[in-house]
């Protein structure tokens, strides 16, 4: 694994394999809980991509602004949204995040400069070009992370806004999850180019692929793109290549890819792999695992006691928040 | 082809696409996911593998080009039929809609007809939140030029489409989410319906209940319990959202005096206030109570179960609206 | 700053504009054309070398990245003003607008306001054809989330933009195309307007006249002809379009017992509508005749200058329509 | 100027001549004719382009697709659209193409496959896949031209039509007029990178800049392109440059840029230019010149007189053309 110019010490490596895990933990109980029907409407797991929304956020700063999609648990838990209120808000309770109205697609958390879960696809790229924008034009230095799938690169928003953004020099850090498939249709089925980092250079800005199943090697792209990003250099593009293990949603026969290629994908898998290396360069041993693992269950069951104990928000209270009295500060 | 007795409103729409493609090399599908996907509600499941992947064409996210496409075909001589997958991403097609489309035609000096057939669905009812609960429907029934439809029952959703096709203008047809599942019976006496005339489904004296689409079952429901109460109440289903059956909608409401419109549309600017409205420019001594609406709630639909029954209109409400027409206080 | 007593709707526009970004540092304009050329209706002309290309800024032809981008600044913390040149252009941003905008400050548990001001042109007159006269305020009114504002006198232009920036939620402003060249005084003892009531622009007993915007000037002068016939006919200027302003609209019709709604939108569906079932069900039993709308004809708005005038709501049609009210044959 | 592969015969060189010239006296007279206010609406000259129309029209048959954008005077013109039914158009006259509904910016004609006038900047790119679609499903090998402007390339339609064009391999040729500003916008201003051939190679299409003043040059390049899609090579992209030595409309002080720029370009217009090389090898002879010139202006004059003598369409037709009673063959 590549790890240049990384902190490789011992308790960051523990750090990424605990996010790695608590993503991984956390949707495989949110799977069941949706069978159990806790969780309802669309949802969209982050298996096989972990190592991308972790790589990523190691990168940033607490004042940096996030732009996150409708698969968007693993950035949320990343960026440090806590995950009881995560879990608060797939159950529709008051307690979660958005006070039950938002759901698995629509995540916000204001404390973390998390900007939410997007469902339109596409529909939050001109929107980090704002924040972007926002935050240049009062003289800060953050960095806003956009994260979108390898299918909003077929939407004219994309066009758009990586246009104004390297128009502009704007600080964007571009985060193209490409997982290969935009529910069932196959990148090169949807793109007459299918090299994405390859179209991102065309609008002049710098632009990578990185292989997204490798954490350190989407720290490592992160932080020299933040470092660039923050220096001036306007936007930047990070391609990552995975692979979603799982369903698009909940319903989905995947008749669009044969078994085999995700048995494929799986063995190169962020967590085992992860874990095979630290194991290998006897970086991490087996009881550290073995208590990360406790720790991380625990953290979990905790989410779900949480959003358990929840109360439904008062109906009576349903036009709340469609205006506001004033600006949240 | 025999049709099953007994079938989902799926099939029925299924049945009228295959049909359409074997009846007419002219016509052919393309959306987003209809081909390996097959399709987002599953309606066109199978169908690439039956007819070929040139008929039923898998489309990159790109609903302006992809619709635009449509308009571009049907200009060439195809009879092209494009779905949407909800009218939430309709917006981004909208400009090929109204500014292509529907002007076209008269724009041309009637050089040019524009004969395509625009499929979406539509509606809330499955905790999908603000981004995908939208009813908007009510918004292309404002633009001249097109003609909106609103299958409501496995007949429509059966036979509309062929009358759609036949049509020399653009033609919208709006399928509501929480009617996919619907069962019915199909009755093999008929093999066509008109895209004119709107259907009193319930014969009443005492009030019309107006409505369409996914609202029509839950007009039912709050006509039966209307009925135990003494109360008779009339149900039109619109089918055809424009251009409006007015003949029928003052017929009915002349004869009951009464008038309650049921509409998910969020109630100011609906559907319903040009049902209202209209309807009072042409039976206004016929009145005996104002007319009444029972629509959404003015919020963007929240996730939380309770939330989003709580903004969308409910037997209950129908049946306190009539009510109260009937037996003012 | 002395205003000129005797000044134009676009300089009125212009002065608000001007003083909105030398008072606040957060305040700035962007869209096509604003800077360099002026503004298509020439509403910013020689703004961008009084005040810099920072706070008046072009943008590329990207509706939807600008509006988007003006969204996720006013997230930043920066209170943007977007010119959209028409509503016309506005469909390419709608999704931005509809998903983005509106929906946030609910979807996020009111965790983030959207304190962005979008103004465009509206409305026909001009020989632009079925692309460029589309009179769409009344979409924009429906949706939950938005304030809609219709300055019609160079007053409200003037000081509307204020008091919509102050909102902390999205607002939209338009101005119709033929006001611009309005000319008229500002009372000096004005200095801000409020964005929440209509108003009555003419007093009058016999029967009210709803309007807004591009219309209010023919209504007027329709009320002329009525008082010389003597109708005396009430002149309401909706001035809001969401949220209306009931209480002003129902005590009028309740004192006239009649009403005709003068809306340039296409009748089907038009805001003329919402406004006539909103007073059926608050004011039914005061009308003493069916409340009447005057609208665009049913068709994209032609080039040739007859054609166009007869598709457009005229005096004569006011008159005609008041006058059957108050003297049914 | 260059010449390869091109019949250099002398009919076919004044033929080009002709056509060039028929462009400019055309609308020079169109310029003074809106000073009279024969004239209204938007009117867009293409003074300074008229080689790019004239050179691409040599490369098509009578059987291949024009879509063209609000600048299309001289696309019509050179695609062989009557004159006189043009003015009459422009007259608001129900001899003209549209029957006065479209003006300036909506030229339709059924008969020479020229598919409008379109006012929405990008709203033609993907009506031109369509047709493309459209005529590769049928069969045909006839291509479809597609103008547009390089303010174009700035909206989302450009990059999702390119995409389905390349990906699909469609027989489209695009046409970009870039004149270097779209209102008064810049293109180095408006796109981060500037070069549009380059841009739209990108999508895997070949791609080249020609001189568009240059009408050789244009003709030679457009033959190339038309040969490869109709060989089956999919979409081809022409970027051809040029300069409108005109205000962008009639109301433009074009205050963004300088005058000796104007002045540089015009140096090189492609008349002027083209009637000096062929003076200077001895093609072409000042007689013929004058002939030329003498029919030209004849032309004009009675296309002028047809559009003086032609009538009003009758009010009472307003709403014709709306809706069609069949697809026009
Ligand atoms: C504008 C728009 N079109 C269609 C959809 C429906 N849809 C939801 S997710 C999705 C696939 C997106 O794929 P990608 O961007 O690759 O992200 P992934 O799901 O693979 O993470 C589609 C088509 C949508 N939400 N928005
Ligand atoms: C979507 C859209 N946005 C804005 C406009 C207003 N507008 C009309 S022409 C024009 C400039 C277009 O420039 P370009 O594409 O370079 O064509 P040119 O006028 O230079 O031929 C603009 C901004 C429009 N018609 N459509
Ligand atoms: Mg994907
Ligand atoms: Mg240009």
């Amino acid at each position: 694994m590549s790890h240049a110019k990384l902190r490789l010490d011992h308790a960051h490596l523990l750090h990424l394999m605990r996010e790695l895990l608590r993503i991984r933990v956390f949707e495989t109980k949110c799977a069941e809980l949706y069978q159990r029907e806790k969780i309802r409407g669309f949802l969209h797991l982050y298996d096989g991509e972990e190592a991308i929304a972790v790589g990523i956020m190691q990168a940033l700063r607490p004042d940096d602004a996030v732009v996150a999609t409708y698969r968007e648990h693993g950035q949320a838990l990343a960026r440090g949204v806590p995950m009881d209120r995560i879990m608060a808000e797939l159950y529709g309770r008051q307690e979660g995040l958005c006070r039950g109205r938002g759901g698995s697609m629509h995540l916000f958390d204001r404390e973390r400069r998390f900007l939410g879960g997007n469902a339109i696809v596409g529909g939050g790229l001109p929107l980090a070009v704002g924040t972007a924008l926002g935050d240049s034009m009062q003289g800060r230095d953050a960095v806003t992370a956009c994260f979108f799938g390898e299918g909003a690169v077929d939407e004219g928003e994309f066009h758009e806004s990586l246009n104004l953004a390297a128009l502009w020099q704007l600080p964007v850090l571009f985060v193209c999850e490409n997982n290969f498939y935009s529910m069932g249709m196959a990148l090169d089925r949807a793109e007459s180019n299918p090299d994405i980092a390859a179209k991102a250079a065309s609008y002049g800005m710098p632009s990578e692929a990185v292989d997204g199943m490798d954490v350190l090697a989407v720290e490592v792209a992160a932080r020299r793109a933040v470092e660039a990003i923050r220096g001036g250099g306007g936007p930047y593009f990070l391609e990552c290549r995975g692979y979603r293990f799982r369903a698009h949603s909940m319903f989905d026969a995947q008749l669009y890819r044969p078994r085999e290629e995700i048995e494929t994908w799986k063995e190169k898998g962020p967590i085992a792999r992860f874990r095979h290396w630290l194991e290998d360069s006897h970086l991490v041993f087996e009881d550290e695992f073995t208590r990360l693992e406790a720790e991380v269950t625990d953290e979990v069951a905790a989410a779900i006691a949480y959003a358990e104990a929840g109360t439904p928000e008062a109906v009576d209270d349903l036009t709340r928040f469609v205006t506001l009295d004033e600006v949240p500060q | 082809m025999n049709a099953p007795a007994t079938l989902t409103y799926r099939e029925a729409l299924k049945l009228a696409i295959r049909a359409a493609i074997e009846r007419d090399p002219r016509v052919f599908l393309m959306g987003e996911d209809v081909a390996r996907y097959g399709g987002c509600y599953a309606v066109t499941k199978g169908l690439a593998a039956e007819l070929g992947e040139e008929r039923i064409r898998d489309t990159p996210l790109s609903e302006s080009a992809f619709v635009g496409a449509g308009i571009g075909a049907a200009l060439a001589g195809m009879r092209p039929i494009v779905e949407i997958m909800t009218v939430n991403f309709s917006l981004l097609a909208l400009d090929q809609i109204v500014n292509t489309a529907a002007t076209l035609p008269h724009m041309s000096g009637g050089q040019f007809a524009v004969p395509i057939v625009i499929r979406m669905a539509t509606g809330a009812g499955r905790q999908l939140a603000a981004q995908h609960s939208h009813s908007l429907e009510g918004w292309y029934a404002h633009v001249p030029g097109l003609r909106v439809l609103a299958p409501a029952t496995i007949e429509d959703a059966r036979y509309m489409l062929a009358a759609a096709l036949a049509d020399p203008n653009p033609v919208l047809i709006f399928e509501h989410v929480m009617l996919y599942n619907a069962n019915g019976e199909l009755d093999p006496a008929v093999t066509a319906v008109d895209i004119e005339k709107a259907k009193i489904r319930r014969a009443g004296r005492d009030v019309t209940l107006v409505t369409y689409g996914g609202s029509l079952p839950k007009t039912l429901a709050a006509a039966e319990t209307l009925a135990a109460e003494g109360i008779e109440a009339e149900v039109l289903d619109l089918r055809v959202l424009r251009p409006l059956d007015w003949d029928t909608l003052a017929a009915s409401v002349a004869r009951t005096h009464r008038c309650v419109v049921v509409d998910e549309g969020w109630k100011t600017g609906s559907l319903a206030a040009e049902i209202s409205a209209g309807l009072v420019e042409r039976v206004f001594f016929e009145l005996d109570q104002p007319i009444a609406r029972v629509c959404s709630a003015e919020v963007p639909i929240p996730y939380a179960a309770h939330m989003e029954q709580a903004a969308l209109p409910q037997p209950e409400a129908i049946v306190a609206a009539a009510r109260a027409l009937v037996r003012p206080a």
